[in-house]
């Protein structure tokens, strides 16, 4: 359906050239850099745990991608909420919405992963029915689904009515994981729940590059939405040339 | 549109859809018969009265759950089936009350489902329900009905808009209804006194399914016209 | 009779997927008209009227039914606007007066409007309490039809109207349209009865590949 | 072209739950005919073709089919029998190829039989691979029409064909059935298309009340 | 009519179901959420292994049961959207051969989901399975699934024959699978060593499957076509 011209048009390649700015540069820069910090600290100069040994320094991935999960899900119902407010003609808000929820489900599975190796090492098992668990698991799922209603295709205008919906009821979830644990100590008498925050001594360097840590992944989420945001412009551009063709196509067919 | 015509539309709409099923006891005969095979299944698979006890409340709430699906698809498949939904959407009907009047419909017939879903578990179970607790265990029921109702008619339309709706409506309604389900289990836990929980214990949940029907049900009631009519 | 412009379209365009079912899609139609829309198998006819009704959107061009602009709004003018489309809208399960009443009481249409509209449509007595599910094809299209009526919309849009009914049904159809349209209404239809159709049409189109060929 | 005879029914009832659709028809339809139903909605049209299918019990009267009693045995006829209903028994998650092989292939009809009938149908190239879903109306009209075409039936029985094709379409469709005729086979339309169906039929009877009233 | 006629339209019918559930997906995404949820719920409702172990296997047929009725009604649902089962019985198609076929595709569809569903058991209840017990679950599985799609296709046919048939289905369905049910619960335990069976408790059960499997099938094979055609 898209013609070859959508692809090798004027607009389309130097708006690929446009992809990166130097703020985006600047920022990717600093992203790494904080990052590298965060491993070296990480892995070599934070002390190893009392009772965790190393595994307690899968801390410093699990719970930034955790926060920073959050707070993509965050910037997406927020995207979604302005764009239905005031329906703006530009899908700039969608875009940013979609991008975000994108990097925020690709933190969650991050955080999914590190947690159930984090729990392998500490409770000796991948995965347990503790709350806080299931509910970041259907947290997951929610945006899965939220970005299945994206993909579901017609006009990008329904595409963001749709999504925005969507997404400002699904943040309402996060509310719920985060005070899982709260919620289920205080009703939950069989002490079902494992927090470990308690046994973890938080000296000041692991506190400086846990924070460092959610710094650096915000800052790569902060790289990649921009990015990301960009792409979808573009891939939106290119929907329309095919669209374009298409219509061409027809009108000369018959 | 007015509250006048939301709940005039919500009416008929409700009416007809009980009327249908009344008709064609699709769901009542597709559902309950489901429904009765989990408890009895159950009860042979773990031939064991303190086991059931303990599995009795999570029971009853996966059972209305599985009917949920049957029940939200039967309701939007008979306006997709000759294409009654497109009429509706030009007819200009006020969709906060097709929301409304589907949902309402939509509670009946759960509502009905999980009294003989905790008749039998009562029965075969043998869970004692202490009139004390029988306030939660009913405030529980309706709360977590209407929080369900709300949840399906919301995403049944929805799907029911699209092609290929069939394949989305599990993934959108499984993490939206996972609250509910764990609340209410809780909350019927509590009530049947399981594992050595007091009743005062299932309140806070009950409080979180009201916290929940109440969320579904704004955001149905102001996100529904928008959600079909796309 | 308005002679107001009810439905103006400027290079509509409506994409199915990313097939453009109309391809820019230029068409005025002023009230009183009984315009009709005549065209090959796929030609986009339905689309045509579907997007009338709100029921698409459209992507392209400009598109203004009863004064509202679709590309804005295409909520408001629904319910001015009566549709029957190639599906019947009906509820298998209910009798013909059920399915009748309810579309009555949803458009607050009253009991002497659904009794005209039955007995218009030949569906009074006993197949009004006869489950839709147990008729012929053609007495759903009757029922279908009378579901419309009741609605006394400003704009009536038929797709394939004629199709399934009986002789004595067509006459009736073509002579509620004509009292509509002298009441006020304007009406477009597409079909392929063509000599029937240009009998009732006041003025008739080609619709060819998605676009408006030919206005004869 | 042989002029035994293919549907010979006396008196023949067919119910509908307790409702006689059929009350008593006596018709009898001649090798190499083309014979046209013609009646009000309701009077039984669908149903006479349906019972000369197999598809719904006679429960009076007699009724044979291509020299079969459909009393005794409604199947082993059937194969002999080709027939297009209301519905165009298609599925709408295959393409409009998919569609039609499988009904080739359930009858043994072989490639360049499919092919044959997709361009008769005008259905080739772009609209071959099309989901089904993904038509218009008349298409799937077609596409329906291609699926009776490659079973090589005897007795052809179509219930309203010219519904929703276009010009073109019927026109082919009649010069289908008159070679479908000449090559010896036999055909029965309902149908509320008058003036075309009766240039096509060789004879048309009148149903009326579940009876036939007048042979013209 | 002919073996080789009937294995001819069987793989045509096979095929063409399949195809369509490829391209829609209608099964997949309803029926392997709803078996995920039924695992994932009840390892949240009833957290403590021992417990879960003793459930694994009764639940994973019940869940396998829930999804023979979707799957059923689908793989009929599509032949009686649009009428095509009135065009299979007018194109004198023959019925052993449809049954044969719709079984075949419901087999397919409905060991992927059961391979699912232990897979999931084995990782969520941390079921073990030794090899040696690998063999028995092998023939259970497959027997099992043989006996419920030839249940379900008998049935699904006969019931989408007729007006009304989503409420007839289940009451029809229920009590013939419900040997099966215990039969292949049975044997999965074992297979699993749930409660201190061993292995060779299952083989029995097995037995039962086997000739449920065949009583089904032959019967079937000779009722299908009687039972579509009237
Ligand atoms: C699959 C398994 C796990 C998942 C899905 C998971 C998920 C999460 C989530 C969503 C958060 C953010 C909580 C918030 O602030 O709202 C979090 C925080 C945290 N998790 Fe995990 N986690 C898992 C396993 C673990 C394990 C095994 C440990 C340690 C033994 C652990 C320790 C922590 C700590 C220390 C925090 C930050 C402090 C706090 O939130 O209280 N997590 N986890
Ligand atoms: N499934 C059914 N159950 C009960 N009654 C039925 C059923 N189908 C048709 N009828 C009744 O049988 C009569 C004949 O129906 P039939 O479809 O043969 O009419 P027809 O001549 O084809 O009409 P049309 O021109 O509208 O197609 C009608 O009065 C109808 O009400
Ligand atoms: N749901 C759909 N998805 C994709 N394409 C579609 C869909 N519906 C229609 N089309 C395509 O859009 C084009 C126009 O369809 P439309 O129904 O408007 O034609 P039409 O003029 O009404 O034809 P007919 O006379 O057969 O009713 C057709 O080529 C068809 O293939
Ligand atoms: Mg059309
Ligand atoms: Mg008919």
């Amino acid at each position: 359906m898209y013609g070859d011209d959508s692809m090798n048009n004027n607009s389309t390649p130097d708006a690929v050239g446009r992809v990166a700015t130097p703020a985006t540069r600047a920022i990717g820069l600093l992203a790494i850099a904080t990052m590298a910090w965060v491993v070296v600290s990480g892995l070599f100069l934070t002390p190893e745990d009392a009772i965790q040994g190393d595994a307690v320094r899968i801390m410093y991935v699990h719970v930034p991608t955790a926060w920073v999960a959050y707070l993509a899900f965050i910037v997406t119902g927020g995207a979604s909420l302005c764009w239905l407010v005031k329906k703006t003609p530009t899908l700039i808000l969608d875009r940013v919405a979609g991008a975000s929820a994108e990097i925020g489900v690709l933190f969650m599975a991050m955080t999914l992963i590190s947690g159930s190796l984090w729990g392998r090492l500490t409770w000796g098992t991948y995965w347990v029915w503790d709350p806080r668990l299931t509910t970041t698991a259907f947290l997951f799922v929610t945006y899965v689904g939220y970005l299945a209603v994206r993909g579901l295709g017609g006009s990008p205008h329904q595409r963001a009515q749709r999504s925005a919906i969507i997404a400002s009821l699904a943040v309402l979830e996060i509310p719920l994981v985060h005070f899982s644990v709260v919620l289920w100590r205080s009703l939950h008498q069989s002490a079902s729940v494992l927090r470990p925050n308690g046994d973890i001594k938080m000296d000041g360097l692991m506190l400086f590059t846990l924070f460092s840590g959610v710094i650096a992944f915000s800052l790569t989420f902060l790289w990649l939405v921009m990015h990301r945001q960009r792409l979808l412009t573009l891939r939106d551009v290119i929907e329309e040339k095919g669209l374009e063709a298409a219509i061409r196509e027809r009108k000369d067919g018959t | 549109m007015s509250i006048g015509t939301t709940w005039r539309v919500a009416r008929v709409v409700a009416t007809k859809d009980l009327r249908i099923e009344m008709r064609s006891r699709v769901v009542a005969n597709q559902v309950l018969p489901f429904a009765g095979l989990v408890l009895i299944m159950f009860a042979f698979a773990l031939d064991d009265d303190i086991l059931l006890e303990r599995v009795a409340g999570g029971l009853v709430w996966l059972a209305t759950l599985f009917s949920l699906f049957i029940v939200v698809q039967r309701s939007f498949g008979i306006e997709t089936a000759d294409g009654a939904l497109d009429s509706i959407r030009v007819a200009g009907v006020d969709p906060a009350g097709i929301f409304l009047g589907k949902a309402l419909a939509l509670v009946v017939q759960l509502l009905i489902l999980e009294i003989v879903l905790i008749g039998g578990a009562v029965v075969l179970y043998r869970v004692r329900v202490e009139p004390a607790s029988l306030v939660l265990l009913v405030t529980c029921l309706l709360l977590a009905t209407l929080g369900l109702a709300f949840v399906g008619a919301l995403f049944g339309g929805f799907a029911a808009g699209i092609r290929g709706r069939e394949t989305l409506l599990p993934l959108l309604l499984l993490p939206a209804i996972a609250p509910v389900l764990i609340g209410a289990t809780k909350a019927t836990e509590a009530a049947f006194g399981i594992s050595g929980m007091v009743t005062s214990e299932g309140w806070p949940w009950v409080g979180l399914l009201a916290v929940f029907a109440a969320v579904f049900g704004v955001g149905g009631l102001s996100a529904f016209g928008p959600l079909i009519e796309e | 009779m308005n002679t107001a412009s009810v439905v103006e379209m400027r290079d509509a365009v409506v994409v199915y997927g990313d097939f453009p079912a109309l391809a820019g899609v230029t068409l005025s139609v002023v009230g009183g008209e009984i315009l009709l829309l005549q065209g090959a198998n796929g030609a986009g006819k339905s689309t045509i009227l579907r997007a009338c009704a709100g029921l698409v959107p459209i992507v392209r061009g400009t598109a203004e039914v009863l004064g509202t602009d679709l590309r804005i709004d295409r909520k408001s003018v629904r319910h001015r606007v009566g549709l029957l489309g190639h599906s019947n809208g009906l509820f298998s399960d209910l009798t013909v007066r059920q399915n009748v009443t309810f579309w009555a009481q949803l458009v607050g249409a009253g009991e002497e409007e659904i009794n005209d509209a039955l007995d218009r449509m030949g569906m009074a007595g006993r197949l009004a309490d006869e489950r839709v599910g147990a008729l012929s094809a053609g007495q759903k299209r009757r029922c279908s039809l009378a579901n419309l009526v009741i609605r006394r919309a400003e704009l009536w849009l038929l797709d394939e109207p004629h199709a399934g009914l009986d002789g004595r049904g067509r006459d009736e159809l073509d002579s509620i349209l004509r009292q509509a349209v002298t009441a006020g209404a304007t009406v477009m239809i597409a079909s392929h009865e063509i000599e029937r159709s240009r009998n009732l049409a006041t003025r008739t189109v080609l619709v060819s590949g998605g676009r408006i060929k030919e206005v004869s």
